[in-house]
């Protein structure tokens, strides 16, 4: 099919006098990110400022990079579905079922090489989302029902299969449990891990056909059936896509927790959805991008791990998390509007 | 207001009547997803009579129709809020702020009554926090309501800290769990009755009901119909805090205990109700009837599987499936009746 | 009718074709042969016959729900056919998607723009073939070059960056058709293309369609604006009642006789304007601004008084209404309503002091596209209903059939949904529910957008009737023979501002286009 | 699961109801799934047929709807360890009054016949604060990691491990409680805060096997590994390669099997009228031997295993 156009011109073209100042306000505009990275240096200089080692310390470091990469690889799943204006509640007790799947293989397969726990790990991640996917996609019910309802089958299957079972440090091989502590050039092995995957998921969502149709089909579901996108098969790579992404965080759990019973994963559904909000993804489907939902998770993860060296009494964290979390979202609302009425401004006395 | 000058010029037409429906009632009826509900609700307490041991016993009824009570206040108002297309996930935690409140309160020596006024009020004020961020900040409700969620259940457990208040007054921890009479039927359950007809009325009969409706079809239209949308979901948001406040002074007496994890994970109940009634996620779909068959069935199911001697594992495979289900056999059908291809007159 | 009937009719009846060029033994590019479609109970069509050749431009008319979407959404394979046969170049062909008619080289420009919100303008014409670059990613620069010259062709050069959501209706429409154009198919249907355009844009399009017809694409036109129909295409299209009526060259026949065919009446296409005694002030807007969208605009509405906003597409004038009605805010000045002061964003208390809106966009702005006609029309009136705080789907009911009636919405039942009805009888619910209010000051936007020629001049009598009982009208229109046939005074915006009032006597099209698009002093784009 | 396949067995006379459920804290946590496959082990030694239900969550009163089907199931005897001391009450009074015996494990409640408890408060308590005092010399600052703010067990050992510090080692400084909410990323996260907001710490005291082994991998893999001290409560299968690799020098458990396997014993006595709860009653729990009912009706299994490099490797629970 050509892309060229093919348009006549049957009166002379009049001088595109496009507005092009435009070009750089809208950019402004959009760039959430800048306040979430703010955000993140903020709140990391702070925290080191008021207990170096937080920062300045070879575990300090090292935790800092990795603990939150769990979040952000689920999270960033959580936001490719989200942009095709779908969720996916199921990703926690997906995660707990790799969990405890890639454990149990170490166990019952003697020497099985730590790449091929992992594909299969994300194999089965990628097979739960599938069976999402096809259910949306097929039954043309709304994935909230569908994953919900994923949610608590996958947890019902987890705790059947675990039982009274769990996964014994002893079952995992010595160069597994070091994969969390493993750096390179001083950069922990599971944040490198992590970077190329929301690269790589990044730059399929904005610069290749099939991920600009995730964003075309969560911005309006109606046009894409008009325009003859194949809705189906997006939906269903996304909720591949996050159940992969699953798949892979549980076998990093593994690695980073050296343990695992059936509750591994409760919850993870809303924080990934606070993740994904709080770096700018439209709830409404459509756009964000997902690297900088994955900003908002290393936020989220972040000050999960801040909040206690800041000395925060225990009791009350979670309330900070809440607030925070509040805070962060209305900031980015507050920036937001402030921009937009700034680049209206300039766009009247141009 | 008849004979105004709008109505006299407009011509009374050519005396078209229109039909009110395009289906006989009956099929209106049928085709509900109320209705299958009911159905599926029937079925499964009939079957669980016949093959369920200890099941046909008032008892089953009575501590069912209790453990559901809380989920079935909360039910009320969530469900006018996802009619609206917002949702609130806020509301287990706030039920546990009010049982904080009115633990500390009583704890500290004040009346019941006033605990409990202060109890109901912590939750209006929290609900009013909600909506303010929701329609004056303009945020979308799910990640409030995410970030609420955390917020106030940190409240609780911090008030709280290691305690636990367990010393109410046995009258009223047994008033929580009276019955009627020699009935199977909670005294709380009839007057949260009452307060469902109130939910109802005001959802399916009034102006403000239509209002939100519309904003749950198109919160644009709804706005250029003079459907205030902000001023509309805050007073929602409200009355969710309102009764969440009220669900959390009852579940404090019902279980004699306020302690910070009260309601934890209630949200996920209350959500998984409303969707098996059949209200869209999206907004403007779904009746408060619906949305509290949906609850009392996912309790039933419970029930009669606890009692089969399944446990919850088990349970949580068969809310899922059955969720799954529920939406799935709908769109099935709808799919069949779709699925004919065309008929070409000519050979091709 | 038979289906061998109506065969013989489609093929064997004057099918005059302009190119000589075309043997008329050859294959015709696309045919349909009694085509049927129902929905439910509703047959939207009957009986759809029509033979699309190269080298021309086809029209196809019809009342309000004679089923021409319908045929369109067949042809673009949005719904597949219950019967009949569907040939593309003799072959026939079924389409199961939308992707499918496209792969055929079919390319649809559907009634409703259906744009992607969210996504830039050029994107939302190349999604799913965006160029790549060498490194397989999507050329951004190409693609926006692209989209520039491709608007700037359709004479409305965008910004390809912008987001879809920004654009008014209008704009939408021209990525609309950039985006077939670009598509490069041999079949190009257009549903109403021009319905939401005003004059220089149409002149544009119609040039664009000129130009794909003579290099030997066949274009499909849907108009209900008889003087486009007329100068652009080659042969006419009637449908009547979801059934083939005739096909004609347009050579051989005049605007009565089709719409004669249409109808099976004549119809009086002159606009009914009734001169009336004008009363007080019941609008008055003073120095109304809102940054970027207008500054500075005042003016006033009497009872009895039509005004009409007039302009290029994108001047603001809806904004302007909006500010108005009080759904949008602004930034300063006051809007009195029989010298009451309203507020922004108080859509409320605009109804509460008699104003009704019908919003130009009806699928996001006037109607719940998944409600009734019932709930559409008595939204707006719901708390009059209520008896005592009481509102019953009985009393709505009645007060719908009371305004569908009048209005003749032509629809299965209350309860069938907006979605359902054609575009015209969209319209009228939208009609309905703003007169079921009741206004003292009517506020209209394209009040005729998509609806047929009866119903237009239906439409004209009603406001014009209703304007000499005392009611006040601002009426925004991209027609001009509308605003000149309608309108006791004309306001013309540019860029936000009034530039010129012209009474009725005073107003031609000429002055009118002249105040509208009268260039500012060149100023230098800074950047 | 609940068939009652075994046959009464002869010893307590066929009329007796042996049917015996375990109700944990949740389903999945391993602490219970060892102490309920104790109970399994016991119920099935004597002939009774045993059951476990559960919630899968830890709310206050999540087993309230367990208590009550097992009431109506008319089970002989509930073995619980109760989420919260009061939520359940109400639930266990219509169990009593329907003759079913109540005992509770690990975590008490305030209506039950007995409770059988690991070890004395009091002994826990004195095990961690010696090991504690014994392994940072006596003297330093010293952290909490606690489970829940609302895990009563542990609660009672914090107050008593305070009076035990200020009494025998006055030395020692307890600088901080955190809590680990029973959850691998919430321990290490309190582990770490704990670690980075005291600078100055010298030893963590985690009665929560969560906690314990989660400070235990965080200090393995830290800086601090070897200069800050670790003691607690906790499995082990999971902290031995922390034994091992120096992290930890000692901690304590009790088998939870055992836990298990005498509170259905003390069900069958109960169920047998051996014994209704009074003090100095006194029954025999299988292979455990003979037990005597303490004050307030409570059980104790026996002191607890101390575990370090020497003996680690002959447990695996
Ligand atoms: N999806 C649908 N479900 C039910 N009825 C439908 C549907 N689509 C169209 N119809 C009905 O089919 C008939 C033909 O509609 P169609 O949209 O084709 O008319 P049209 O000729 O395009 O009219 P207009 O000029 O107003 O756009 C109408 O009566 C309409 O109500
Ligand atoms: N949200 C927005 N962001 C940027 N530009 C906008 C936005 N909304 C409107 N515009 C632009 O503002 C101008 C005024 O648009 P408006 O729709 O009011 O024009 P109009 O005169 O009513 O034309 P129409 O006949 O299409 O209704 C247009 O150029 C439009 O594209
Ligand atoms: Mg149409
Ligand atoms: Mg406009």
């Amino acid at each position: 099919m050509t892309t060229t156009t093919t348009a006549p011109t049957p009166t002379p073209a009049p001088p595109a006098a496009v507005k092009a100042q435009q070009h750089w306000l809208e950019r402004v505009v959009r760039a959430r990110e800048l306040g979430l990275a703010l955000l993140i240096v903020a709140l990391v200089a702070g925290t080191s400022a008021v207990n170096r080692p937080f920062l300045f310390s070879s575990d300090g470091w090292r935790s800092l990079l990795t603990l939150p990469t769990i979040l952000i690889v689920v999270a960033v799943g959580q936001a490719a579905v989200i942009i095709t204006r779908n969720i996916d509640l199921s990703v926690g007790s997906t995660m707990g079922l790799c969990t405890y799947f890639a454990g149990n293989l170490f166990h019952q397969v003697s020497g099985i090489p730590t790449v091929v726990v992992v594909i299969l790990s994300i194999a089965l991640g990628a097979a739960i989302g599938l069976v999402n996917g096809l259910l949306v996609a097929l039954l043309k019910v709304p994935s909230l029902v569908i994953t919900l309802g994923m949610l608590y089958a996958i947890r019902g299957v987890d705790v059947l299969w675990v039982g009274g079972n769990f996964i014994r440090p002893e079952w995992l091989p010595d160069s597994f449990q070091k994969l969390s502590t493993a750096e390179l050039f001083g950069i922990p092995y599971l944040f490198i891990l992590t970077v190329p995957v929301v690269l790589v998921v990044s730059w399929y969502l904005r610069n290749r056909r099939g991920g600009r149709e995730f964003y075309a089909l969560g911005s309006d579901p109606d046009a894409a059936v008009l325009y003859g996108l194949d809705t189906r098969k997006i939906t269903v790579k996304a909720f591949v896509l996050s159940g992969a992404l699953a798949g892979l965080a549980g076998t990093m759990y593994l690695a980073i927790y050296v343990s695992g019973d059936s509750q591994v994963g409760t919850n993870l559904e809303f924080e990934t959805v606070a993740a994904a909000v709080v770096g700018g993804i439209a709830i409404t489907g459509g756009s964000g991008a997902v690297w900088v939902a994955a900003l908002g998770a290393f936020l989220l993860g972040t000050i999960n791990s801040a909040l206690p060296v800041l000395g925060i009494p225990s009791l009350w964290q979670q309330a900070f998390v809440g607030a925070f979390i509040l805070g962060a979202i209305a900031l980015d609302r507050a920036l937001f509007v402030t921009r937009a009425r700034r680049a209206r401004a300039l766009r009247s006395h141009a | 207001m008849t004979s105004t000058a709008t109505a006299a010029v407009v011509p009374p037409s050519t005396g078209v009547r229109y039909q009110n429906h395009a289906a006989p009632l009956w099929r209106r009826l049928l085709f509900r997803s109320e209705t299958i509900l009911l159905a599926a609700l029937v079925v499964v307490i009939l079957v669980s009579s016949a093959f369920v041991p200890n099941f046909a016993e008032p008892f089953t009824y009575s501590s069912m129709l209790l453990n559901i009570a809380p989920i079935l206040l909360l039910v009320l108002p969530v469900t006018l809020i996802v009619v609206t297309g917002e949702i609130d996930l806020s509301v287990g935690s706030v039920l546990g702020l009010s049982s904080a409140v009115f633990g500390l309160a009583t704890q500290a020596g004040l009346p019941v009554g006033v605990g409990a006024t202060l109890g109901v009020l912590a939750g209006t004020a929290v609900g009013l926090l909600n909506g303010v961020l929701v329609t004056v900040v303009g945020l979308p409700s799910i990640a409030v309501t995410i970030g609420t969620l955390s917020l106030f259940r940190g409240v609780a457990v911090g008030m709280l800290g290691t305690t636990s208040i367990t010393t109410f007054s046995p009258s009223l921890t047994d008033a929580a769990n009276a019955l009627v009479g020699s009935s199977p039927i909670p005294v709380a359950v009839v007057g949260i009755g009452i307060l469902a007809v109130l939910f109802g009325y005001l959802l399916h009969f009034t102006p403000f009901g239509r209002g939100l409706y519309a904003i749950g079809l198109s919160p644009e239209m709804a706005s250029f119909s003079g459907v205030r949308s902000n001023r509309s979901k805050c007073v929602l948001f409200v009355m969710s805090g309102f009764v969440a406040g009220l669900a959390g002074i009852y579940y404090t007496l019902q279980y004699d205990n306020a302690i910070g994890s009260n309601g934890y994970g209630m949200e996920l109940q209350v959500v998984t109700g409303i969707i098996l009634g059949g209200v869209s996620f999206w907004g403007g779909r779904g009746t408060l009837v619906g949305a509290l068959i949906g609850s009392v069935l996912i309790g039933v199911l419970a029930k009669a599987l606890q009692l089969g001697g399944i446990g919850s594992d088990g349970t949580n495979v068969v809310t899922g499936v059955v969720l799954i289900l529920s939406v799935g056999i709908g769109s099935l059908a709808r799919i069949r009746t779709r699925r004919r291809r065309p008929k070409t007159s000519e050979a091709a | 009718m038979s289906t061998e009937d109506s065969v013989t009719h489609a093929t064997a009846g004057p099918a005059v074709r302009t190119e000589p060029a075309a043997s008329p033994s050859a294959t015709s590019l696309l045919e349909l042969r009694s085509v049927t479609k129902r929905f439910g109970a509703v047959s939207a069509l009957s009986d759809g016959n029509l033979r699309l050749e190269r080298h021309s431009i086809h029209a196809v008319v019809g009342e309000n729900g004679a089923g021409k979407s319908t045929l369109v959404k067949i042809i673009g394979g949005l719904h597949t056919r219950d019967s009949g046969d569907f040939l593309l170049d003799g072959e026939p062909v079924d389409f199961r998607t939308t992707a499918d008619a496209k792969a055929a080289g079919i390319a649809v420009i559907y009634q409703e723009p259906t744009l992607f919100p969210d996504l830039s303008v050029a994107e939302n014409i190349f999604i799913g073939r965006q160029p790549y670059t060498r490194f397989g990613q999507i050329d951004r620069a190409k693609m926006n070059r692209d989209t520039r010259e491709l608007t700037a062709r359709l004479g409305v050069p965008l910004d390809p960056q912008r987001q879809a959501l920004s654009l008014s209706i209008a704009d939408q429409q021209i990525v609309e058709i950039a985006k077939s154009v670009s598509l490069d198919a041999q079949v190009i249907v257009m549903d109403e293309p021009t319905a939401a355009l005003s004059g220089l844009e149409v002149d544009r399009l119609m040039g664009i369609a000129r130009h794909l017809r003579d290099e030997g694409k066949g274009v499909i036109f849907i108009s209900h604006r008889f003087d486009e129909v007329f100068s652009l295409c080659d042969t006419i299209t009637v449908m009547r009642d979801g059934a083939y009526v005739s096909t004609n060259a347009v050579a051989d026949v005049d605007v009565d006789e089709i719409i004669r065919q249409m109808v099976g009446r004549n119809v009086d296409q002159l606009f009914p304007k009734i001169e009336t005694e004008v009363g007080d002030v019941v609008l008055q807007v003073e120095g109304l601004s809102s940054l970027g969208l207008f500054s500075d605009v005042s003016f006033d509405v009497r009872a009895g008084e039509i005004v009409c906003l007039a302009g290029l597409v994108g001047a603001g004038r809806s904004e302007i209404a909006r500010a108005v009605f009080g759904v949008d805010p602004y930034d300063s000045g006051t809007v009195r309503v029989g010298g009451v002061e309203l507020h922004a964003h108080n859509s409320a208390e605009a109804m509460r002091a008699g104003i009704g809106f019908v919003p130009e966009d009806r699928r996001r702005q006037g109607l719940a596209m998944t409600a009734g006609v019932a709930s559409n029309i008595t939204l707006a009136i719901r708390e009059r209903l209520a008896e005592a705080g009481f509102l019953s789907t009985r009393v709505e009911n009645r007060a719908a059939q009371d305004w569908a009636a009048r209005l003749q919405v032509k629809t299965h039942s209350l309860d069938t949904q907006a979605t359902m009805l054609s575009g015209g009888n969209q319209q009228k619910v939208v009609l309905a529910k703003w007169l079921a209010t009741e206004p003292k000051l009517l506020i209209i936007d394209e009040p005729t957008r998509g609806i047929d020629v009866g119903t237009k001049s239906e439409v004209h009598r009603l406001i014009s009737e209703l304007a000499g009982r005392g009611l006040a009208v601002l009426m925004i229109s991209s027609e001009l023979p509308e605003v000149l046939g309608m309108a006791d005074r004309i306001l013309v915006v540019r860029e936000g501002r009034l530039t010129a009032e012209l009474s009725r006597d005073e107003a031609t099209a000429e002055n009118v286009m002249l105040a509208a698009t009268q260039a500012p002093a060149p100023k230098e784009p800074d950047a | 699961s609940t068939s009652s396949s075994s046959s009464g067995s002869t010893k307590g006379g066929s009329d007796h109801n042996y049917k015996v459920a375990f109700v944990p804290k949740s389903l999945g946590n391993k602490y219970f799934q060892a102490s309920d496959a104790g109970g399994k082990d016991a119920v099935e030694g004597f002939g009774g047929s045993y059951q476990e239900v559960g919630p899968t969550a830890t709310g206050a009163n999540a087993q309230v709807p367990f208590i009550q089907t097992l009431t109506q199931q008319k089970v002989g005897a509930i073995v619980t360890a109760a989420n919260d001391p009061q939520a359940a009450c109400s639930a266990l009074k219509q169990a009593q009054q329907q003759k079913i015996k109540v005992v509770t494990f690990d975590s008490d409640t305030n209506c039950r016949d007995v409770f059988v408890n690991q070890v004395s408060s009091e002994g826990i308590a004195k095990t961690l604060v010696d090991l504690m005092g014994e392994a940072i010399g006596g003297t330093g600052e010293i952290g909490v990691i606690d489970g829940g703010p609302n895990a009563t067990n542990q609660n009672e050992w914090l107050a008593l491990m305070k009076k035990d510090l200020a009494a025998k080692y006055p030395n020692i400084k307890l600088v901080d409680v955190v809590y680990g909410n029973d959850d691998d990323q919430d321990s290490l996260n309190a582990a770490k805060g704990l670690v980075q907001a005291h600078p100055n710490l010298k030893g963590i005291i985690s009665p929560d096997s969560v906690g314990i082994k989660n400070a235990a991998l965080y200090l393995s893999q830290s800086q601090y590994k070897g200069k800050i001290a670790l003691t607690g409560l906790g499995l082990p299968s999971e902290l031995r390669q922390y034994v091992k690799d120096g992290t930890i020098t000692k901690f304590a458990l009790w088998d939870p099997t055992n836990l298990g396997y005498l509170a259905a014993y003390a069900a069958k006595a109960l169920i047998d009228g051996d014994i209704t709860g009074k003090e100095g009653d006194t029954f025999t729990a299988g292979k455990l031997g003979k037990y005597t009912v303490g004050k307030d009706g409570v059980i104790i299994l026996g002191d607890p295993t101390v575990f370090d490099k020497s003996n680690i490797d002959k447990y695996n629970f």
